[in-house]
């Protein structure tokens, strides 16, 4: 594998350019400014998608990991690019995805003719390239000091995302999520610096033959983990997402939801799955998932008590966050992580949940730009007022839920099959209780927008009605990933979704996420009153996932549980090596 | 081989200056505190054999970050008092404490389990040196080997730069960035502002021009430049450019745009992305170096100016 | 002649020690700050510049001395200035 | 020499770090002040016999780029530091 | 014990005293402070690192080296960001406080 791993292959010079055409716009776009700005970053989406389906059908067509070696030097000297299958995937879904929130963000970041210069449509456009070009940087860089620098790219363009409405909330969201998010980067960064300590390389296929189970390994990627984990926000360690993702306009919350977490996470997967596959042990893993789980049901349970739309789904991503955890415990073949069908499948969740959690949010925003508020309890008569809307809502939330023929739905079903064949039966509980709590928050906006109003919807504001086709393209998008994905030996998987089997699945999930959105919410879906003797008893547990969340998203305990699992990832590992 | 008693009084003063930094009273006396650790850790770096590295410490970290700290601490007495009353409670202190211990302890066992022979990659760098043409093996990992991470660099510079101009306020867009100084212009503090940059230019250039065979380079010479500006602004001898000037902005993405038009160069010519063709290694990398120059030079110094702030005057 | 040039390099450098020794202890121990200013800045400043000669001999090139000379006049200068401006910023905070 | 140049340089550092002690005591912000002027000119002057007793003479440039950037944190500490306490001079007016 | 091990021991301690104060120092400021003596630990020990894998005629490995200049810019861009990001907040805001429960100002002019 070593030798293999150096050796250029053809169109290699692509990955070069897939990285680089992004920043190129950025550079381009800076000094030109105004109205130009944009359309140099519109043309650009298209090159860029084009580029990775290139890179695409070189990857099918070589049926091997694509390489290219900068500057002609091989590691461990110089840095060679890599694009195996996750990365190529990831690739062209995230050209795809920044593609459609182009389209949707001409209406929210374009400029009148003739009108000046304005911050935010500056900003905008050059940060959304950016992050672009750091998500790919991360798809394909085979370095890990590349790959620090890759992170703080995205940091660095991820933050003033949050705060681009420059009120004092989002600042703070914004402040919050940079120290964070540089205390995550520094924990990597240390990590790398032992393993080069350590082996003298940081290039991942030597680092991966190199390594062995021995303190250094096990303190590094504890660190690295760790480190990881604070930039993606899984729980507990979540401090900085909510604010952040719920004050953003809603083209930045998008990209911030759908694009920005996926490369500290795409990073984990690297760590863990290609760098050091014989040094995680199965109770490392477990614990990994086990955030996971953490994460669907706290994340969940708090979405529900949300009283604005926009705070809801930002909460609703932390818990999505959690599932595209799952599978690393699934993914041992003989105690070593190995690269299979249950990677595979969460590759796919991560590009399911890019393309719906991306259409929620534009839907969201155009909510909120059309009624001027996204309180819930108000968002009675919203679908009449705004169709398309509500149902790239529903959509979304349809395909995140994993009703066939989704994206979710086919790596959930690969991941069900990968626990039952480990005898893990408790992530299947896991599993298909996520579902039903999907399902919980999208009932509860459903119900409350398809609700007919007291008094008739007034003042509705337009919005543009590509924005609202976009959104919806993308929920569908989603919705029939599954088809994309699925390849000859696994057509078995996808079941006729009026199937009796599957229809009775589906129907207990959605009888569940019911149950769920009439008990726990603010006030009750069904008379609409906050306060009566049942619900004093059936909001209980949604009180205290609150308080909990609260007292989890105070600095002093984000940061000792960050450093708290570095030190456990790395206990774990020591424990299950000298078993 | 014993330790040098030079590196143990060193290491003693760092410590302490550490420590110092992070209990501090006041944020004043923390920054105070930061920024001789800034200037110290020079030293400590030329004991570790790192003299690009200790240039590039004196400079950026003692110099530019204390700048920064210092200037931010001057605005925001008010607020302090006001977050000291959310401090940590005994007992997280504690558990913080306890928890940095076990940290510390737990890396300083895994750097004595350190592997002998030490893992270098210094056998491979030497014979490599030959075909980019310099001498300077930092300056040849930066430009060469490891082109691709120096690019980056620069871009994520550029991206700061973005990122610190989004958050000006609406109306002050375009306009010029951080305060207006006020000084006399008569007074010591233009003496100065006359008499050093002069001084500081040619030990930029200089730095910047022997950074191919001897310690020093763009990062190191830029800096120092940028420092240079920041002086003759403090000194109100200059004003901060306006941030929609189209020659600043070009200035701006200069350095990258010409990096990747000479990585592009390379692929065209035969070679791959970022390669040089033989015998051209050392004019390209010098191309690239002075295209940096200028990029450098204005993000560092725009960093430290801070968003734009005030109104654009039309 | 090396040897009367080591001896010389020695004795200035010695003798630079002992001007950074005094500027310390004026530090520690003068009553206020004009005082303590006045000790770190003339005798640091001696101590340097004792240094410096005692070092011009003993490295090899013109650069390498050129730039010994430079680092002494880059420090006089600016503690010159710098000196006085925090003891004119001292002043002003006095009357209050 | 070189070890004599070493120890002269030890004895430099030990001086600065005694020297440091009255900044940490202050009293008052000019002490404080005083921090950056007392390592520009004496960690440059440990600097300078590093780096002769090496017979490194790229250490002479970090003690130029020492010197300079301490010159520059100086004016920096008197420039932000004190703007607080003296509004009627070095203060920022257009907003 | 020779210097480099010195020095990579230090930085331990460096490592962990930042990372104290990251925690339990309320103020952001101090938080940056912190971060950067942290950061500046993790700098030294790849220092030392690079020290002890001197070899072929070099005094120290390069490649470390040159990661930490890239390494020393990119922290510098990281305290800028945050440090424009903190005063600006104090502008708008009137405070600087993390917490969900601080005083939220008034809406920024746009």
């Amino acid at each position: 594998m070593t030798v293999d791993a150096w050796t250029a292959t053809d169109g290699g010079s692509l990955l070069a350019a897939v990285v680089l055409l992004p920043f190129v716009g950025m550079l381009l776009g800076l000094p030109l400014g105004g109205r130009w700005l944009r359309r140099v970053a519109l043309g650009m989406m298209p090159l860029g998608l084009v580029l990775a389906l290139a890179i695409a059908a070189q990857w099918a067509d070589a049926e091997r990991p694509l390489v290219y070696l900068l500057g002609g030097w091989a590691p461990p000297l110089g840095i060679a690019l890599r694009a195996d299958g996750a990365a190529v995937a990831m690739l062209v879904a995230v050209a795809g995805v920044v593609c459609a929130i182009g389209v949707f963000a001409r209406a929210d970041f374009g400029l009148a003719p003739g009108a000046a210069e304005s911050r935010s449509s500056f900003s905008y456009w050059l940060l959304l390239l950016a992050v672009w070009g750091a998500l790919n940087l991360v798809f394909v860089s085979g370095d890990l000091f590349t790959l620090y620098v890759a992170l703080e790219l995205l940091t660095f363009a991820g933050v003033p995302l949050v705060c681009l409405a420059g009120t004092g909330e989002t600042l703070r969201a914004a402040l919050r999520y940079m120290l964070f998010a540089i205390c995550g980067s520094v924990l990597y960064l240390l990590g790398a610096v032992l393993l080069y300590g350590g082996y003298g390389t940081l290039d991942i296929p030597l680092l991966a033959a190199a390594v062995r189970p021995e303190p250094i390994a096990w303190i590094s990627l504890g660190l690295m983990t760790a480190g990881l984990l604070a930039k993606t926000a899984l729980f507990p360690l979540h401090i900085w997402l909510p604010p952040a993702h719920g004050g953003a306009p809603a083209a930045a919350s998008a990209v911030l939801s759908a694009l920005v977490i996926k490369g500290s996470w795409f990073l984990v997967l690297r760590l863990w799955f290609d760098a050091m596959p014989g040094i995680v042990t199965p109770s490392a893993a477990q614990l990994l998932a086990g955030l996971g789980a953490a994460a669907i049901v706290v994340g969940s349970i708090v979405a529900l008590r949300q009283k604005r739309l926009k705070l809801l789904v930002a909460y609703s991503t932390m818990a999505q966050i959690g599932y595209l955890f799952l599978m690393f415990p699934l993914a041992f073949e003989g105690g070593k992580l190995v690269q299979g069908a249950a990677m595979n499948a969460g590759v796919l969740q991560a590009i399911a949940h890019a393309t719906a959690k991306a259409g929620m949010f534009m839907s969201a925003g155009l909510v909120y730009a059309a009624l001027g508020h996204d309180r819930l309890a108000e968002l009675a008569g919203a679908a009449r007022a705004l169709p398309v809307t509500l149902l790239a809502f529903a959509v979304s939330g349809v395909a995140l839920m994993g009703v066939a023929p989704s994206g979710a739905y086919l790596a959930k079903k690969m991941l069900l099959d990968a626990a039952s064949d480990s005898n893990q039966w408790w992530w299947v509980v896991v599993l298909q209780g996520g579902s039903a709590f999907t399902a919980s928050y999208v009932i509860l906006v459903m119900v409350s927008a398809l609700r007919r109003p007291a008094v008739p919807l007034t003042g509705v504001q337009t919005v543009s009605k590509l924005s609202q086709w976009t959104a919806l393209a993308l929920a569908m998008s989603s919705l029939l990933l599954a088809f994309a994905a699925v390849d000859a030996n696994r057509t078995q998987l996808i079941k006729n979704p009026l199937d009796v089997a599957e229809l009775g699945t589906t129907l207990l999930v959605l009888l569940a996420g019911a149950l769920l959105a009439l008990g726990l919410p603010h006030y009750s879906l069904l008379s609409g009153s906050v306060d009566s003797p049942i619900r004093r008893y059936t909001t209980f547990p949604g009180v205290a996932f609150e308080l909990l969340d609260g007292w989890l998203r105070r600095w002093t305990t984000a940061t000792l549980l960050l450093i708290l699992l570095g030190a456990l990832f790395a206990g774990l590992m020591r424990v299950g090596h000298s078993a | 081989m014993m330790v040098p008693v030079v590196s143990v009084v060193v290491v003693a003063l760092l410590l302490w200056l550490a420590v110092w930094t992070v209990v501090a009273r006041d944020a004043f006396l923390a920054v105070a505190a930061f920024v001789v650790y800034g200037l110290l850790l020079a030293l400590v770096w030329v004991r570790l054999a790192g003299v690009d590295v200790a240039l590039t410490e004196a400079a950026i970290g003692g110099g530019l970050t204390g700048a920064l700290l210092l200037g931010a601490v001057g605005r925001l007495r008010r607020t302090e008092a006001a977050t000291t009353s959310e401090g940590a409670s005994i007992a997280t202190r504690i558990l913080a404490a306890l928890l940095a211990l076990s940290v510390t302890a737990a890396l300083m066992v895994a750097v004595l389990m350190l592997p002998e022979p030490p893992p270098s990659l210094a056998p491979m760098v030497v014979p490599a040196m030959p075909a980019t043409g310099v001498g300077n093996p930092i300056t040849g990992v930066l430009l060469a080997f490891r082109a691709l991470d120096t690019l980056l660099e620069a871009i994520v510079l550029v991206i700061a730069l973005i990122g610190v101009w989004s958050i000006a306020p609406d109306r002050a867009w375009g306009g010029r960035p951080g305060l207006r100084y006020h000084a006399d212009p008569n007074g010591i503090l233009a003496y100065l502002a006359r008499v050093l940059p002069p001084l500081g230019i040619v030990i930029g250039i200089y730095l910047f021009w022997a950074g191919a065979d001897h310690p020093g380079g763009k990062f190191q010479g830029a800096t120092i430049l940028a420092a240079m500006w920041m002086l003759v602004q403090m000194a109100a001898l200059a004003d901060a450019p306006r941030t929609d000037a189209a020659s600043l902005r070009a200035g701006i993405v200069i350095g990258p745009l010409v990096f990747i038009a000479v990585g592009t160069l390379g692929l065209w010519t035969g070679g791959t992305f970022l390669g040089y063709p033989a015998g051209w290694a050392k004019p390209l990398i010098l191309t690239i170096e002075i295209a940096l120059l200028p990029t450098l030079v204005l993000v560092l110094a725009l960093l430290m100016n801070g968003p734009p702030s005030r109104r654009a005057v039309p | 002649m090396s040897l009367l040039l080591d001896i010389f390099s020695v004795v200035a450098i010695v003798a630079g020690g002992f001007f950074y020794l005094a500027g310390t202890v004026g530090l520690l121990r003068f009553p206020d700050a004009y005082t303590r200013l006045h000790a770190l800045t003339k005798a640091d400043n001696l101590g340097l510049a004792l240094v410096v000669i005692g070092l011009l001999p003993q490295v090899g090139s013109l650069l390498a001395g050129l730039k010994l000379l430079l680092v002494w006049l880059l420090v006089m200068l600016s503690s010159a200035a710098v000196s006085q401006l925090i003891a004119r910023s001292v002043r002003r905070q006095e009357p209050r | 020499m070189a070890d004599f140049m070493l120890s002269a340089g030890a004895f430099v550092v030990l001086m600065v770090a005694l020297g440091l002690l009255r900044v940490a005591r202050g009293p008052g912000r000019a002490e404080r002040m005083m921090a950056a002027q007392l390592l520009g000119s004496g960690a440059v002057g440990a600097l300078l016999l590093f780096g002769a007793a090496s017979g490194e003479s790229a250490v002479f440039d970090v003690a130029l780029t020492l010197a300079l950037l301490s010159a520059f944190a100086s004016i920096a500490f008197v420039k932000f530091a004190l703007r607080q306490d003296q509004p009627a001079n070095d203060e920022k007016t257009a907003k | 014990m020779n210097v480099e091990t010195l020095f990579a021991l230090a930085a331990c301690a460096l490592i962990g005293i930042g990372l104290y104060g990251l925690i339990a120092q309320p103020h952001p400021l101090r938080k940056l402070v912190a971060f950067n003596i942290m950061g500046s630990g993790v700098f030294v020990l790849f220092g030392a690192l690079a020290k002890r894998g001197a070899s072929a005629g070099l005094a120290a490995d390069p490649v470390p080296q040159a990661l930490l200049i890239t390494a020393i810019v990119v922290a510098f861009a990281a305290t800028a960001v945050t440090v424009a990001l903190l005063l600006r907040l104090i502008e708008v805001a009137d405070s600087a406080s993390l917490s969900d429960k601080a005083p939220q100002g008034h809406r920024s002019e746009r």
